[in-house]
């Protein structure tokens, strides 16, 4: 709806990387037993069921695979509430929770040919091998945070909303200029 | 600085990502029980200086817990294992055996 | 004296010049000096004082074991105390001061320390300084404090960047010498993922100065060679000044990377910390050469022959016109033959074994250098420089045979491997007696995760100290084995062991370890401790084996039998900044915001932080106390209508078939009872028993149920659910979701609230569709709104969740609707205020831990027909049930003032241990504006059988304040105001 | 024993301090104590020493593993303070300090006790009322402090920064007589002033197994053979649960390593001892010149003496936001050691199910500074077999009976 508004509207840094909050986006998190849900995400998602720490599709149609018997649905912001319903009623007989998450959240994008390096400085996770079509639900810093690869030199990070403005401002700081380790 | 492999999501995850949990497979004692089989099921947790098996949360990654066997003197990793179990698994206690003869004392 | 020879100095660039200030002087140095080498080079052979004699040191070393040369550099918020002016690189500018001294280095005051150090032996302070008994704190420490210390501290807020990086390999190589850079190139060759870590500036190590052939070529040639073939693959990556400050387990190793220290100007972080994840780790991290036990080893211009070699070759500096070399071992010949080569004069080599005839001792008898074999120094001449060396018969007991002047010596006692960084993880050394040094243990190797061995060792630190052993088709002079020298001469007399020190920035001599011995400080750690030796800046790097070798001897047992000090991180010392990496400022912590945030920010909100929340405090109005602010906001909201930002709540999805189940065993209450649209205030206990958290408990459907939690809870009880659901009741079928952020929650409370919503105009709001404790879904204004009707005020009260996104749109509309009210927002002192007044308990103020439901006469919360719940347990235990517990009751003072927050109520007498007997405390203390008095609520002894008695609560100033139990409800009792 | 002093230093130096005698002996076990105490730490030594002082009981041993004061004694902070919030705790850590402030005279050894004041900050509404209940509880305790405002904490500590981004100091509870010790030189006067009493110190002696005859403690097994005893006390930090099963019972307590580092020497800077609990990190000056940081304690069952670095990480950031300045000191040394934990993180000093076996342990993150509270509690437990009014709280029934000691409750913590 028209007073919607993302975490930091228009949020951008230029250095080494840029880094650009990405605005509203749909999100519905999915509870339940893979293999009893799969139908219904291909029916309502029109995705298939991703692999462990994968993701299919990205940020507006997709499905991400968050923990054995958790997925995270990507739509556009103001699909998410039907596609919960949509859900439910698909899952009615099956034990689910699906709940809309998309106000929670707060998406930034990583570009650059350091991006790998930006997220190197803050998360435990060895991104030299970090694939695409991967997803890592991680540390970053001192906060939970998740991304994927959404293009050769593209990162999407996903973060809870009341921390967006520390996430922004850690990876504005970590892609300061002058600051690229030159490591991958 | 610990690495150990969680198995719901296959993350071979440091422990920055993890919550640990303190000793593995307790019995809940509940209202009806003797205070002392309540004390020893709350307070009396096994410290040894060796084999441990131990409950950790992958906390900041897929959210679960699960187990490993442990040694707190080397910290040597002989495997984890899920959650939903009352006890090792046969193939981590052999395993263990072979490590170190003699460690279940 | 030492200067800049006419040529020579591989690393540095003649061609330009450099200019940098030392104490106020401002000298010339080249690109490639280190600042130890351009000070040598301007004849600054006096660089700083020692920690307790304060006795004139000079540059010793040419590296990271330089315990001498510490300096400050830089000025205000670049200022940096106890730099090694050895490892500091040169630039243009740079400017350095020297250290612990006063009034200047050339004449130092604390210098009378070091006229009687037979007066200060080890364990000096033990003895002394006992009485009188206030002397310690108020006289002696003061003075002992001001003379130790070395370095200024900063004055400034740091002006630098700091920086973390998680990188992985397969094969870490530490040290980039010709060991570390041919074990990187097998690894490479392998296709094993390769970082190589290099301290320096320059990759080749030691053996470009020392010499020798790879195939026929120089060594420098292959060095450069292999750089160059390991830079050209993808699979190896090469950090110079990157050092491996430490290795912890599981292949966990700390690299500290330091980018800008030698170019300021260079843009970014100032430092790098590497937390590099290994599968193995290869050291290859050197030797180092050991000083000589001789008295007057500390004058200024005594260096290790090493150094010497170094500052001749890399920076062609020289340390002295007349270099005497003092050795046991041959190595040290080729700092005489470079001496020679830079036509220099060395009256002598002075040599402690009885005959030297390897290859490097004939090379330099043929370059007419005079050898002197078994031969020592009996002691050297000179105050804050050398000016001469007196020999003796090493055997003998030091008569002085003949006098050399000279104005340096370089001193080679044999060579130490690295271990530290094999050790830091548990590896093991064994003792070599041969070489007469602690090299790693191959069987005994630190372990990995998976228990088999995570670090190897090569080159120098694995002990083969020759370019032949290390790598194939490479040649040097063959070399004859030295012969251990702790102490020269070896029948050396009291006097002259008071004068060989041991560590030089410590002063810790001979006769300090020998005392410790003596005294029965036997293990090494005790005598580290009580010597201080190998506890300064440079952690022993020339003194532990010497002092080790002094102590066994003192003790009469072999040196391994007495064992090393444990190796502990860093190798050398890291900046805080950097481990605190880029922590700081805004981002030293997460902040956070409610949707609403910036609103509150605009209204000028007095802030308080809840967890990693921050909540408005109230918002105090120009010129308005925040005591009055919260007053206000208390009237207005009694008296008309107020908005409160309740977004920090925590919201918890609780959903399937078992759900109800589930919900009984967290809360005491019965839920599985609660009807769908209605809600519950709750309580949840510990397994131990205690209360952890509250909060109202909503039945969306027959399966779903959304629990609300304290602004801290929100985390920790999801957390809690999730453990008991995942690692207990695994088969209960229930899925929870921390759905907290997703809400913009905001409470719109009092009297006229209901009158606003309705002129927001939506769903039907009257008391008859939406009565007190249920819930509704709908629009409001055109929002999407799930409506709560619970009340933590008292007052007729309505929580509002809309869309996190769609909240402070939300909140500007109910300001609107509201404008006509006086709707006013308040923060949370007056949210705790008007809870008090309600005598609504509040977690972490009635709570604290230690505190069961039943001591706050929540037992109508407790469900008594369910046989279990979290906590159910504990709270059966002797001590849970014990009658004497103190419980919740109302406390007003008899003046209407305010009772002290966290006053006790005294009792007669004392306790068994003479402390002042207490029968109560109080939990929550206030102003209440609406009853016009200090109300607060307590947990006293027997308190609801005492109502109306008068007990006494006590002040800091020893004082007391008479408060009356009463009713904890102090306003509107029968709850009429909140149910309409 | 020949005493310390100036005169006697200078006397020494004479004779190049060929005179000076060892401080502690080291004779071999005889067959048979009254008392034996194992673990040579600060609380065993303190244990036998007021054994003998108090109770007459010279006919002691103290069996150590390894080197006297080579545990946590020497691996700690020494940071001594009594602003506890719980009565029993107040009054072990008070006795404690005050033993403190008269202990180089009572053992004839400078143990460098410098009561230079201990502060703790309060940085939000939650820790101002916390520390406000425990200067209330103090004043009742007999404890000296005080809460003071933002401005006292700037003028007894210049370099702190009151007004960080997140939080800014609001306030701190001060404990003037607090301060700091040399630690090893604690155990160091101890030892001496046990060995001088006659009591055999043996080191290098690891204790294999413990002996009992129907419910009764009858000796035990070492390295260096059997040793009979009378009474038993076992008092050895981080190794109790080991202990404890050869004694036949299991401890609520479970054994981690905790972290502290140390920066360079610099000129003094800071005068006091200050902890910043919100943020986790607390600091203070040594004599040296060092800065003396504390870290956190890794929440995993682990004998390494090692911990991980994380912890250190999150220390340092918290004290470089505290106190600016140290961002360009450098850390010196980092160690760890081994802390046993107890189920509400305060000690026990306590009866055993095996009769005359008594056990002082569990005192977590917070030993050094009760070392002579808890030597001189232990030693009336062993000597009169019941505890006295200050043990008396400390039993290890109280897990049972759900009667915890909790000092976590008020802002404050047990460091």
């Amino acid at each position: 709806m028209s007073n919607a508004v993302s975490a930091l509207p228009g949020a951008a840094h230029a250095g080494i990387a840029s880094v650009t909050e990405m605005g509203l986006q749909g999100m519905v998190t999915l509870r339940g037993d893979h293999a009893e849900i799969a139908a219904a995400v291909k029916k309502v998602a029109k995705q298939d069921l991703p692999g462990q720490r994968r993701i299919n599709g990205g940020l507006g149609k997709g499905v991400a695979w968050m923990s054995p018997d958790e997925l995270l649905i990507l739509c556009a912001y103001e699909d998410a509430a039907s596609i919960v319903e949509k859900l439910d009623k698909e899952l009615k007989d099956a034990h689910h929770l699906a709940a809309n998450v998309s106000d929670a959240r707060a998406v930034f994008a990583v570009e650059g040919p350091a991006a790998r390096e930006v997220i190197a400085k803050l998360c435990p996770v060895d991104m030299a091998v970090f694939e695409d079509g991967e997803i890592r639900r991680t540390r970053m810093a001192q906060v939970p945070a998740a991304f994927w690869m959404a293009g050769p030199d593209t990162i999407h990070v996903v973060c809870f909303r009341s921390v967006a403005r520390y996430v922004f401002d850690l990876l504005a700081t970590s892609a300061a200029e002058g600051s690229g380790p030159g490591f991958f | 600085m610990l690495l150990l492999t969680c198995p719901n999501c296959g993350v071979a995850a440091e422990e920055t990502e993890l919550a640990p949990g303190g000793e593995a497979h307790l019995k809940r004692v509940g209202p009806g029980s003797e205070d002392a089989d309540f004390e020893g099921y709350l307070f009396l947790r096994k410290n040894p200086k060796g084999v441990h098996f131990e409950r950790w949360r992958h906390a900041n990654g897929c959210g679960k817990w699960f187990h490993a066997a442990r040694c707190t003197v080397t910290l040597e990793v002989f495997g984890t294992y899920s959650a939903q179990t009352t006890e090792p698994p046969k193939d981590i206690l052999l395993k263990i055996d072979d490590k170190r003869p003699g460690w279940r004392g | 004296m030492s200067t800049r020879l006419k040529s020579g100095g591989r690393l540095i660039d003649r061609s330009e010049t450099l200019k940098f200030q030392w104490n106020d002087k401002w000298l010339r140095g080249h690109p490639g000096d280190t600042l130890a080498s351009a000070l040598l080079a301007n004849d600054q052979t006096l660089v700083g004082r020692s920690f307790k004699y304060h006795r004139p040191r000079g540059i010793v070393a040419s590296g990271v074991e330089e315990p001498n040369a510490l300096v400050g550099l830089g000025k205000g918020a670049k200022f940096e105390p106890n730099q090694r002016a050895t490892t500091a690189e040169l630039f243009d500018g740079l400017i350095a001061e020297s250290q612990n001294h006063w009034p200047s280095l050339e004449f130092d005051i604390g210098a009378v320390n070091a006229l009687v150090p037979k007066l200060f032996p080890a364990g000096f302070y033990y003895k002394t300084f006992i009485h009188p008994r206030a002397f310690w704190k108020h006289v002696f420490e003061p003075v002992i404090r001001k003379a130790a210390g070395l370095g200024k501290a900063p004055k400034d807020r740091d002006a630098d960047r700091y920086e973390h990086f998680y990188a992985f390999c397969d094969v870490l190589v530490v040290g980039g010498g010709v060991a570390g850079l041919n074990a990187a190139l097998q690894a490479a060759k392998e296709g094993k993922r390769v970082l190589v870590l290099e301290q320096t500036p320059h990759w080749g190590g030691r053996s470009p100065v020392d010499g020798g052939t790879v195939d026929g070529k120089p060594v420098a040639d292959w060095i450069n060679d292999t750089v160059e073939a390991l830079e050209r693959m993808d699979n190896v990556r090469m950090r110079r000044r990157c050092m491996a400050a430490g290795i912890y387990d599981h292949g966990y190793v700390i690299g500290y990377e330091r980018l800008t220290d030698h170019a300021p100007a260079k843009q970014g972080p100032r430092h790098r910390l590497w937390r590099i994840r290994a599968g193995h780790v290869v050291t290859a991290t050197g030797a180092i050469e050991r000083p000589l036990s001789f008295a007057g080893n500390d004058i200024p211009g005594v260096m290790l022959a090493s150094a010497v070699r170094d500052y001749i070759v890399d920076y062609g500096v020289s340390p002295g016109d007349r270099v005497v070399v003092v050795t046991n071992n041959d190595d040290a010949y080729r700092t005489a033959l470079a001496v020679r080569e830079a036509g220099l004069v060395v009256p002598a080599i002075v040599d402690a074994r009885p005959e030297a005839n390897g290859a490097l001792p004939q090379a330099a008898r043929a370059a007419g250098i005079m050898v002197k074999t078994g031969t020592g120094i009996a002691k050297v001449q000179g105050g804050k420089r050398v000016t001469g060396v007196e020999l003796c018969a090493q055997a003998g007991e030091g008569a002085t045979l003949e006098t050399l002047p000279c104005d340096a010596i370089a001193m080679s006692g044999g060579w130490s491997p690295v271990v530290h960084l094999w050790s830091h993880t548990g590896g093991k050394l064994t003792w070599d007696a041969e070489r007469a040094f602690f090299a790693p243990d191959p069987s005994r190797a630190p372990v990995g995760h998976d228990g088999a061995p995570s670090v190897s060792v090569v080159g120098a630190a694995a002990g083969d100290l020759t370019l032949p052993a290390i790598l194939d088709g490479a040649e040097a002079p063959e070399e004859t084995p030295l012969r251990p020298v702790w102490m020269m001469p070896e029948g050396a007399s009291a006097d002259k062991r008071l004068k060989m020190w041991l560590d030089y920035q410590n002063d810790v001599k001979v006769s300090d370890v020998q005392l410790a011995a003596q005294e029965g400080y036997e293990s090494v750690e005790h005598t580290k401790r009580y010597t201080t030796l190998g506890m300064a800046t440079d952690q022993g790097k020339l003194s532990n084996i010497n002092g080790l070798a002094v102590l066994s001897d003192a003790l009469g047992q072999p040196i391994p039998q007495t064992g090393t000090t444990t190796f502990r991180p860093p190798y050398t010392p890291i900046s805080m900044g950097a481990i605190a990496g880029e922590a700081r400022g805004e981002i030293f912590q997460p902040l956070r915001r409610t949707p609403i945030h910036s609103r509150h920010e605009a209204a000028g909100a007095h802030w308080e932080p809840v967890g990693h929340w921050r909540r408005p405090y109230c918002f105090p109005k120009a010129g308005e106390s925040h005591r009055d602010a919260v007053n206000r906001e208390i009237n207005a909201t009694r008296s008309g209508v107020g908005l409160l930002d309740a977004s920090t709540l925590g919201k918890i999805l609780v959903k399937g078939p078992d759900a109800g189940q589930f919900m009984d065993m967290l809360y005491t209450n019965m839920m599985s009872s609660l009807k769908p649209g209605k809600c519950r205030y709750g309580l949840m206990c510990s397994e131990n028993g205690f209360l952890m958290d509250d909060g109202v408990v909503v039945r969306l459907d027959d399966d779903t149920f959304l629990a609300h939690t304290t602004t801290g809870g929100a985390d920790r009880i999801h957390a809690h659910m999730e453990e008991w659901l995942q690692t207990e009741w695994w088969d209960w079928k229930v899925y929870t979701a921390n759905v907290t952020e997703q809400w913009a929650q905001i409470g719109v409370v009092g009297p006229k609230a209901r009158a606003v919503l309705e002129k927001l105009g939506g769903m039907d709001v009257s008391a008859e569709t939406l009565p007190f404790m249920t819930y509704a879904e709908g629009t409001l204004g055109g929002f999407d709104a799930r409506v709560f009707r619970i009340s933590f005020s008292g007052e007729l009260s309505f929580e509002i969740a809309v869309p996190a996104s769609q909240g402070l749109a939300f909140w500007d509309a109910l300001a609107e609707a509201g404008a006509e009210f006086g709707i006013t927002p308040y923060g949370t002192e007056a949210l705790h205020v008007m809870r008090a007044e309600k005598g609504f308990i509040m977690i972490g103020d009635e709570t604290d831990g230690t505190v069961i439901p039943q001591d706050l006469g929540l037992d109508w919360a407790i469900s008594k027909k369910k046989d279990d719940y979290i906590g159910k347990r504990a709270q059966e235990r002797s001590h849970m049930t014990d009658p004497e517990r103190w419980k919740l009751v109302g406390l007003e003072t008899l003046d209407g003032s305010v009772l002290p927050d966290g006053s006790y109520a005294v009792a007669d007498g004392t306790n068994a241990n003479g402390q002042g007997a207490v029968q109560g405390r109080v939990t929550s203390t206030y102003y209440s504006p609406t009853l016009g008095r200090g109300i607060a609520m307590g947990l006293v002894l027997h308190g609801p059988d005492r109502m109306d008695e008068e007990i006494a609560f006590n002040t800091v100033s020893g004082g007391t304040v008479k408060a009356k139990i009463v009713n904890a409800v102090f306003y509107d009792p029968e709850g009429e105001k909140q149910n309409v | 024993m020949r005493r310390y002093s100036a005169f006697a230093i200078a006397r020494e130096a004479l004779r190049h301090h060929q005179g000076w005698e060892r401080a502690w002996k080291s004779p071999a076990p005889k067959e048979s104590y009254d008392v034996v105490v194992i673990g040579a730490g600060g609380h065993g030594l303190a244990t036998a020493y007021y054994l003998g002082r108090n109770h007459g009981i010279r006919n002691v041993a103290v069996i150590e593993k390894g080197w006297l004061g080579g545990g946590n004694t020497g691996r700690n902070t020494t940071i001594i303070r009594s602003n506890y919030l719980q009565d029993p705790s107040a009054a072990i850590y008070e006795k404690a300090r005050s033993l403190y402030e008269t202990l180089s005279q009572d053992l004839n050894y400078n143990i460098m006790f410098s009561p230079r004041g201990v502060m703790m900050l309060a940085q939000t509404e939650h820790e101002i009322r916390g520390y406000q209940r425990t200067a209330h509880a103090n004043a009742l305790q007999g404890v000296q402090t005080e809460f003071i405002g933002p401005q006292k904490v700037k003028e007894l500590c210049p370099i702190i920064s009151l007004d960080g981004p997140r939080y800014p100091v609001l306030g701190a509870l001060w404990q003037p007589r607090g301060g700091t010790a040399r630690h090893d030189a604690v155990a160091w006067g101890y030892a001496r002033a046990c060995s001088d009493m006659g009591m055999d110190i043996i080191q290098q002696c690891e204790v294999t197994a413990i002996r009992s005859e129907n419910g009764q403690v009858s000796g035990i097994e070492t390295t260096k053979g059997a040793i009979r005893t009378r009474k038993l006390a076992i008092v050895v930090a981080g190794h109790s649960g080991v202990l404890a099963e050869m004694a036949g019972f299991r401890l609520p307590i479970e054994s981690v390593a905790l972290q502290a580092l140390v920066s360079e020497p610099i000129k003094p800077c800071m005068d006091v001892v200050v902890m910043a609990n919100t943020v986790h990190g607390y600091m203070s000056q040594s004599d040296k010149g060092e800065m003396v940081i504390g870290g956190g304690a890794d929440g995993y069952n682990n004998y390494t003496q090692r911990g991980s670095f994380h912890h250190v990480e999150e220390t340092v950031r918290a004290l470089v936001e505290t106190f600016p300045i140290i961002s360009r000191l450098k850390m010196l040394r980092w160690w760890g050691g081994i802390v046993d934990m107890t189920g509400d993180r305060s000690p026990i000093l306590s009866k055993t199910p095996l009769g005359n076996c008594f056990i002082n342990c569990g005192w977590g993150t917070g030993g050094f500074k009760a070392i002579p509270g808890s030597g001189w509690a232990m030693a009336e437990l062993v000597a009169k077999g019941e505890p006295g009014p200050l043990a008396a709280e400390f039993g290890l029934d109280r897990f049972r009976e759900g009667r915890f000691i909790d000092e976590s409750v008020a802002a404050g913590v047990a460091h």
